[in-house]
């Protein structure tokens, strides 16, 4: 049984003259505990294909189908929690004036869960984060610190799925490493599945078990894990973006 | 080349403090270093120092922002006795400093060909049309196909690869001897990455001058730089030969090092940096 | 390696200009809904007002026959409904009725005291302007120094001075004491009459006619309310100045512009003061539009005789058809002004061409 | 000792490692109050204002005759040792009105911010998250207001209303609304898109809670500080109201009315117009650095 | 300074309502009127109560009292250069009673209506108007009344031609003059400035004024500095401290006009309380009469507690009445209210009536009394009877007791729907006591001015005791400040001051 089944996926935007479509015919199925990335070039449409993923996008055709159940335009509240995103920049995700026990008590009052207290101490303690964290602010917290709370508030409604948005690009390379270390032991423990989008090849590498390469609104290639460390990749823009993460690559010397 | 190691910036024991509500804060704490006509790559995490030291070389740090220093000399001048109507003869015509995201570090609403024209109308003393004229080549210097049509473009309606091209000319137009890059290419997708740093390394290499580039690009400054200045927590922890790098021996770089996921060398677990407190301090 | 030179090509001029069309078209449409909005609303405003216009033209002690007819006579037996259709009716040929209280048509009296407010406002505006936008720009450039510091207490007074006591002092202590001043009103009586001129801005017809002598005079008595008004528009325009240039010195191209070598002046005056003249062009017109109703206060105190004395003065002796024809006018007023600071945004802004 | 305890404390609020709520809130009033003293035209502000409190609370015991005592007698007498600020055209003592005037003055500032910042944030941020018709709807109610004349606005209500304080605040907050809705709805605006909105969205979230949980939080300072910024010309409007009948009803002593109905004296009894009038200076000139400044603290943006 | 040959004159004009003679209802614009127009009768301004020759060279009266007849004066002209006829004045008067606005009192309170006007005012050739009354009265009342500015006689030929609509003229007299006085109008820009030149052609003199001009200056501040700086020769409304400062300064004298109207204090008797006699009788004792006069009273009015106009047949200058609380509590206390009681208070927020208003509030919360005063507009719920407690002033232009006694002590019938609103004593819903209604229309129709003076002398006394609902405490006069080089301006109780008789000397 699959998780996600997506066909024929459409997003535009502005009605009338000015549509534009931004997602154009994008087909995909990720399996139970797999984790799926997307890469591509900024404005490609990754995040916009998260977006009607997690039902914050409304103008979208073709069909989706999440955990067996064929998904609607308007949501269920337990539709929503099914899913839950994290966000690129840890600096924008958090409220800014509600301490860390407030944004992740929401969730559970929204949806009339009881043991809040609780709750909010054992996901803490999943992200790795002390429970007296609870009273701070988020200006209080480093880049890492507030991504591991962006993750708790997405884990607090015990989702099925996580829909990542570049969730470590904004942060640095050692505590990139902490919370790729800490999405794969949650992936683990909580057979969770992923949509991880990047634009790290080295990540995607790191963490997918295929990956969606998308140029212009359009998937331009499915590869595995496999393929992508041993570079057998079937399309250009791919290979360009492989070489990208490697480094530069001096034009002078290759002339 | 001889003159690379006869340094063009030399900073001894500089240290910049930033008073706070909680006491004084040190960004830059006695950090020491020479630049010539190299790339000298700066690296370290979010707040470890990078762009704090790149703007106290060029005195632009913010105004409640204090510098000290043993010693900075820039060529034959002393940018701690300088004052700042000297500064500003340096600015743009001897130091020039390119900023990591054109969407923001351009003027909104001045034409792009308008705002590289004012840095050699300003140095040069020279008359528009003959700005103009600069200006176009500079343009087409870096790759521009259409000048004249890019000149009287604004900043919104440029892609961020060409917006960081019209920065680099703008920067270079005045012939510098020293350039400071703070994360010129952070912004830019990777494809567009390798064609800015293509042209930055042709325009240094042919006019042999210093480049000072920040960035948290490990793999990048690896790569694109001669030599390579770790900082971390305002000092400067290491500094080594960029092939060396994959060599550091401080235990930061290297924890930088291992914690970086690669193609190359996938790994299944990536090692965490542990931070020591005695790294602050030596 | 091939790049994508991307570049905003924007829609063609065709397109342009019928989008530009287009827009004017709806804004037409907004402007009709909320000066119909304006009207209704001073309507049913003019109708719970307790004074009685019926009492305002006949007098307290006239009887109950004469009040009788009057308000027949007056139109107000109708259902009040029926009443503003009329009004409409009538306000769709041009024609806004007839003044209760001056007994003139509205539209003859709004021709001829809303020239003395746009004078005295024009006026005002251009002072505050040329005072409070480069007081604010020092102000934010020297932020936190005394310079700082004398401006916006300098500014904040005159948004705090209550006008009709600061207009009191100053006839008292420039006229009566060192008759530095004319009076009040707009010309001595031996000028009145002189020119009776197209605009009715008598420095505009004194202008047009020639008669230096009275335009002379007409500039020493539009002198002080026109400074006082400026003053208070000053105190909001430095204010606004300020915050706006502050926030531009902490962009990153300032940054940029130092990094080149620029000065301090030419950052500020060549390329922050670009980046706000839309905000400025904008609270210009706000406080322009704000001067053109808050000078009833000033016009009492000099005996200008302005709009707001005659709105105020309807209101008083619920002259409804003065009311709702000034309000129009004031109404119609701010919107175009808004419209055009609308347009010339587009006009000096490249990101919204 | 003292200074021991002090520096305990002050070490304690300004500690971020926060070991309950109340000590964070502590620890954000701490942090504000520190910026105001740093501040010297909002801090001299802010003692203006709290002063003015001050006074209203105090008042029976600051002043040293009845405000409502008439004396024809004693009928517009200039300042003396008995009476501070001299005495009006009914021989009331000044200083003693003013003193009380504090009162009616705090009593409207308060009332108009209780009036118009809920409605104006209300309709403005409906405005401004709902978007589409709504938001056409609200913005052109809000533009028609906008461009009444606001002092005629304000007369032909509290003309309508009737007499009385309550119905002139009425009448100014109906003037003062529209541009707050304003401003709420800008502010709304560039809130509605930011991730932690999205964030509670997708968790389920009503407009009503996502409005009043997450964006009045960070409309709220800058709606505070406009409001505080107006309350001169609030306090002006009252009172040229009050001068033409509609503000506050005599007896009761306040400033505008006071300034207002002093001016027919202005040139032989000048203490009647400008004691009220330089009170009425100093208290806006005060709630305007006060709010500047406040505005300078509390905006991550001025920062 | 002003010009030699100019009278500038302040004034505050915001309620000037048009220059119709047989519409407005004004002081400043009655002033202005009595300049442009002339009437049949004058009465001139320092012996108010003696019908004069005016347009009407002579007159005489039948001996029933009812048909009057006069001899219109020749050669006059209009402004318009057109002869004053007798047809002129037949159609001006008539034209008064048929326009029916708030002046027509003047005549129809005599009988004449719409529809017998025709009849009883006519030309009867050239130079001979016939007017005949449908009862006798009194033949000063009916000179008086032809003395009005509403009387004026106006030029019926050019207002034919300016008629629109049937209006008679009506939309072209609002801001222009078809008068034939000494004064032409030249420039009237309302709430701004009213400009008047002296006509070459007016029969009775050439005025000395070249031009007078009327300056709209709504602020006493401001008319005080401009007068006393010389810009304005009269200033016409300022406030008592700015009249005492231009009286005490020396450049101006205060010229006070005594009027025909009081201020006056009206209880509705309809509320159970107010209509007690005792309480009614507790409110006299609750005005500061001397306090006021010394203070905020002393330019605007004369201390009167009696009913007839001082400088009026019957008048007395009895002054029973002064503040004294322990009275008024124990009048209270009689009248089963010890502990007071509270009622809503209406004044218009002017000068001097709010201070008046507030000085009673004052003194009757320290009898218990709890006034909620309100400012505002309030005379619509006056009319209606729609109050508790109202306090205004009233300004009757005739200079005679009738006009005042058959507002304040007539009210034929007290029903509601009788409607007779012209009459503040039906307002008050004051069932007038009968003996002093009778006395009041006994005097109107009485011929014989001694037996007349002395029935007004009784009135005066019989509503004193009647302890009324419409307490008077001052006499209305208007204060104006009159530079001292200005001669022969005499502000006149009927409000017709004169600018032809004006002079400027040295
Ligand atoms: N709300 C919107 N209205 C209109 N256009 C939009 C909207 N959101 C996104 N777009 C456009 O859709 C395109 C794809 O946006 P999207 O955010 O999905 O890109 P992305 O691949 O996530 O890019 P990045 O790597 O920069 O995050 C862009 O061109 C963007 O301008
Ligand atoms: N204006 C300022 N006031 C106070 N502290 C400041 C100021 N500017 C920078 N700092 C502090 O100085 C330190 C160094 O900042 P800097 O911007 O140089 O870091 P960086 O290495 O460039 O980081 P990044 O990679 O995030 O750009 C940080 O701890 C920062 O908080
Ligand atoms: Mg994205
Ligand atoms: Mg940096």
């Amino acid at each position: 049984m699959t998780m996600i089944s997506v066909s024929n996926l459409a997003v535009s935007f502005d009605s009338g003259d000015a549509r534009k479509h931004v997602v154009k015919d994008v087909s995909f199925a990720v399996e139970p505990g797999e984790t799926f990335g997307l890469v591509g070039e900024s404005g490609c449409g990754k995040s916009t294909v998260l977006g009607a993923l997690a039902g914050r996008l409304k103008n979208w055709s073709g069909t989706i189908g999440v955990d067996g159940e064929a998904i609607s335009r308007k949501r269920s509240p337990q539709q929503l929690a099914k899913q839950q995103m994290v966000f690129q920049d840890p600096f924008g995700s958090l409220h800014p004036r509600h301490t860390i026990g407030r944004t992740l008590l929401e969730p559970l009052e929204i949806h009339g869960l009881g043991q809040r207290q609780e709750r909010v101490e054992a996901v803490l303690r999943d992200v790795g984060l002390p429970a007296s964290f609870r009273h701070r602010f988020p200006h209080q917290l480093s880049g890492g610190q507030r991504q591991r709370v962006a993750i708790a508030r997405a884990l607090i409604l015990r989702p099925r799925i996580l829909l990542l948005d570049e969730p470590t690009s904004a942060l640095d390379v050692s505590i990139q490493a902490e919370i790729l270390n800490l999405l794969k032991d949650l992936r683990e423990r909580e057979k969770l599945t992923y949509i991880l989008v990047s634009h790290d090849m080295a990540v995607i590498a790191h963490l997918c078990n295929r990956v969606a390469v998308m140029q212009d609104g359009v998937f331009v290639e499915i590869a595995t894990r496999e393929q992508l460390l041993k570079g057998q990749v079937a399309h250009a823009y791919t290979r360009t973006l492989l070489d990208g993460s490697r480094g530069y690559v001096p034009t002078r010397a290759r002339n | 080349m001889p003159d690379l190691f006869q340094p063009i910036l030399s900073v001894k024991n500089m240290s910049v403090q930033f008073p706070t509500l909680s006491g004084a804060v040190t960004a830059v704490k006695d950090i020491s270093f020479d630049v010539g006509r190299e790339k000298v790559g700066i690296i370290g995490e979010s707040g470890s120092g990078k762009s704090t030291t790149g703007r106290a070389i060029m005195r632009l740090q913010p105004a409640n922002a204090r510098v000290v220093a043993e010693e900075m000399r820039f060529e034959e001048v002393d940018l701690l006795g300088a004052s700042e109507a000297d500064m500003r003869a340096i600015r743009g015509r001897r130091i020039s400093m390119i900023l990591q995201d054109p969407k923001y570090s351009l003027n909104p609403v001045m034409t792009v060909g308008e705002q590289i024209a004012e840095t050699v109308i300003l140095h040069e003393r020279i008359g528009r049309r003959q700005a103009r004229q600069r200006t176009l080549a500079m343009l087409e210097r870096v790759h521009i196909r259409d000048p004249e049509r890019v000149f009287n473009l604004y900043p919104h309606e440029v892609s961020g690869g060409m917006g960081q091209r019209i920065m680099i000319s703008m920067m270079l137009i005045s012939s510098p001897s020293l350039i400071i890059a703070d994360e010129p290419t952070s912004a830019l997708d990777v494809t567009v990455r390798q064609h800015v740093l293509s042209i930055l390394d042709d325009l240094i290499a042919e006019r042999d001058i210093g480049l000072i580039f920040i960035s948290h690009d490990l793999n990048l400054v690896k790569s694109f730089c001669d030599r390579v200045i770790i900082m971390y927590a305002g000092r400067i922890v290491e500094t080594l030969e960029a092939c060396r790098l994959n060599h550091a021996t401080h235990p930061y770089t290297r924890g930088l090092l291992e914690a970086l996921p690669s193609l190359d060398h996938p790994k299944d677990r990536l090692q965490v940096l542990r931070r020591e407190a005695s790294w602050a301090e030596a | 390696m091939t790049i994508v030179q991307t570049t905003g090509t924007g829609p063609s001029r065709g397109t342009a200009a019928l989008a530009a069309l287009q827009k004017v078209a709806t804004s037409f449409g907004v402007i009709l809904t909320t000066l119909l909005g304006l009207l209704v609303i001073t309507f049913v405003v003019g109708r719970m007002v307790p004074a009685d216009p019926v009492i305002a033209v006949i007098g307290d002690q006239a009887d109950h026959e004469t009040y009788e007819r009057v308000y027949k006579q007056m139109g107000l037996d109708q259902p009040v409904y029926v009443q503003f259709a009329t009004y409409l009716g009538n306000v769709a040929h041009l024609d806004f009725g007839q003044s209760h209280v001056t007994k003139n048509p509205v539209a003859s009296d709004l021709a001829r005291v809303f020239p003395a407010t746009l004078e005295l406002a024009t006026l005002a505006t251009i002072i505050g302007a040329s005072l409070g936008i480069p007081l604010g720009i020092i102000s934010a450039v020297r932020k936190g120094t005394w310079v700082d510091h004398v401006a916006r207490i300098v500014g904040l007074l005159g948004h705090s001075t209550p006008i009709f006591w600061l207009g009191t002092i100053v006839i008292l202590v420039f006229y009566a004491k060192f008759g530095l001043i004319p009076g009040s009103g707009r010309l001595d009586v031996y000028n009145e009459g002189l020119v009776e001129g197209p605009t009715n801005s008598i420095l505009v017809d004194a202008m047009l006619a020639g008669e230096w002598e009275v335009f002379r005079d007409a500039l020493l008595h539009v002198a002080a309310p026109a400074l006082i008004l400026g003053y208070a528009a000053m105190a909001y325009l430095s204010r606004m100045s300020r915050s706006f240039m502050l926030e531009q010195l902490r962009q990153e191209y300032v940054l940029t512009a130092k990094a080149k070598g620029l000065g301090q002046r030419a950052i500020v005056w060549r390329h922050a003061l670009r980046n706000i003249r839309v905000q400025l062009l904008t609270i210009v017109a706000l406080a322009y539009c704000g001067l053109l109703d808050g000078t009833v206060l000033i016009e009492t105190v000099f005996a200008w005789p302005g709009l707001g004395q005659y709105l105020t003065s309807a209101l008083f002796f619920a002259d409804m058809n003065a009311v709702l024809g000034s309000v129009l006018l004031i109404g119609i007023i701010s919107i175009a002004i808004n419209l055009l600071s609308d347009l010339t945004y587009r006009f000096l802004d490249p990101r919204t061409r | 000792m003292a200074t021991r305890y002090f520096n305990d404390l002050h070490n304690w609020l300004i500690n971020e490692d926060f070991s309950s709520m109340r000590q964070a809130r502590l620890h954000k009033a701490y942090v504000l109050w520190l910026s105001l003293i740093a501040n010297p035209l909002a801090f001299a502000g802010f003692v203006v204002v709290a002063a003015l409190i001050a006074i209203a609370v105090l008042a029976p015991l600051l002043a040293n005759h009845d405000p409502i005592l008439q004396d024809l007698t004693m009928a517009l007498r200039p300042p003396s040792a008995l009476h501070w600020f001299g005495t009006d055209e009914f021989g009331r003592d000044v200083y003693s009105r003013l003193v009380y005037g504090a009162r009616t003055t705090l009593y409207i500032s308060i009332l108009v911010t209780v009036i118009v910042a809920p409605i104006g944030f209300a309709i403005g941020a409906t405005a401004g998250y709902l978007g589409g018709w709504v938001d056409v709807v609200l913005m052109r109610i809000t533009d028609i207001f906008l461009s009444f004349p606001s002092l005629v606005l304000a007369l032909a209500f509290s003309a309508a209303l009737g007499p009385g304080i309550e119905n002139a605040v009425i009448a100014i907050a109906l003037t003062v609304w529209p541009p707050i809705a304003r401003l709420a709805r800008a502010e709304t605006l560039t809130f509605r898109s930011a991730d932690f909105v999205v964030a509670a969205e997708l968790q389920g979230a009503g407009v009503g809670r996502i409005l009043f949980r997450h964006i009045v939080p960070l409309c709220a300072p800058s709606i505070i500080i406009r409001l505080t910024l107006n309350m001169s010309s609030v306090i002006l409007t009252a009172a040229g109201l009050g001068f033409l009948g509609l503000g506050a009803q005599p007896p009761m002593p306040e400033w505008g009315a006071m300034a207002a109905s002093g001016r027919q004296y202005l040139l032989d009894a000048w203490w009647l117009t400008t004691v009220p009038g330089v009170a009425i200076l100093l208290v806006s000139l005060a709630f305007n650095l006060l709010g500047d400044g406040l505005r300078d603290i509390m905006d991550p943006r001025n920062a | 300074a002003t010009p030699k040959d100019q009278l500038v004159v302040a004034m505050n004009m915001s309620s000037m309502r048009g220059l119709d003679p047989n519409e407005l209802n004004q002081l400043e614009a009655a002033e202005i009127v009595a300049n442009l127009y002339e009437r049949l009768i004058a009465l001139p301004a320092d012996d108010i109560t003696k019908p004069m020759p005016g347009l009407a060279e002579s007159w005489t009266v039948s001996p029933d009292g009812k048909t009057f007849t006069f001899k219109i004066r020749s050669g006059v002209s209009f402004h318009s250069g057109n002869p004053l006829t007798a047809k002129d004045v037949e159609w001006s008067l008539r034209r008064l009673v048929k326009l029916g606005l708030a002046p027509s009192v003047d005549l129809r309170q005599w009988g004449f209506t719409d529809k017998n006007v025709d009849s009883l005012i006519k030309a009867s050739d050239d130079t001979t108007v016939v007017l005949e009354t449908p009862e006798v009265w009194n033949p000063n009342l009916i000179f008086y009344s032809l003395a009005s500015f509403s009387t004026s006689i106006l030029d019926s030929k050019l207002l034919a031609e300016k008629e629109k609509n049937g209006d008679m003229g009506r939309e072209f007299l609002q801001t222009a003059d078809a008068g034939s006085g000494p004064y032409s109008l030249r420039t009237w820009r309302v709430n701004d400035l009213l400009i008047a030149d002296a006509f070459k052609d007016y029969w009775a003199r050439t005025p000395k004024m070249r031009r007078v001009i009327l300056r709209h200056i709504p602020e006493s501040s401001g008319q005080r500095l401009q007068l006393e700086a010389g810009d304005v020769d009269i200033a016409t409304r300022l406030s008592s401290t700015d009249l005492a400062a231009v009286q005490s300064g020396g450049k101006a004298d205060i010229q006070k006009t005594p009027g025909f109207g009081f201020y006056y204090l009206a209880l509705n008797q309809k509320d159970e309380i107010l209509a007690n006699p005792k309480v009614r009788e507790a409110f006299r004792y609750l005005i500061d009469y001397d306090g006021l006069a010394n203070t905020v009273m002393k330019y605007y009015g004369i201390k009167q507690e009696t009913i007839v106009p001082a400088g009026l047949p019957g008048a007395s200058d009895a002054a029973p009445y002064k503040l004294d609380i322990d009275k008024a509590k124990q009048l209270l206390a009689e009248a089963g209210y010890p502990d007071g009681f509270s009622k809503v208070y209406y004044a218009t927020p002017v000068t001097p009536e709010y201070e008046v208003a507030q000085s009673l509030q004052a003194n009757a919360a320290k009898a218990g009394i709890k006034l909620d005063l309100q400012g505002g507009d309030h005379i619509g719920k006056f009319r209606n009877r729609e109050f508790e407690i109202f306090s205004a002033r009233t300004g009757e232009r005739l200079p005679d007791p009738h006009a005042v006694l058959a507002s304040y002590a007539t009210n034929p019938n007290n029903a509601d729907d009788a409607k007779l609103s012209g009459l503040i004593a039906w307002r008050t819903a004051w069932d007038v006591p009968k003996d002093i209604q009778d006395m009041v229309t006994a005097a109107a129709h009485e011929t014989d001015q001694e037996k007349r003076d002395d029935l007004y002398a009784k009135v005066n006394q019989a509503y004193l005791k009647a302890s009324p609902a419409l307490i008077t405490s001052f006499q209305r006069t208007d204060a104006k400040a009159v530079r001292k080089d200005i001669k022969g301006y005499v502000g006149h109780s009927t409000w017709l001051t004169r600018w032809d008789t004006v002079s400027k000397g040295q």
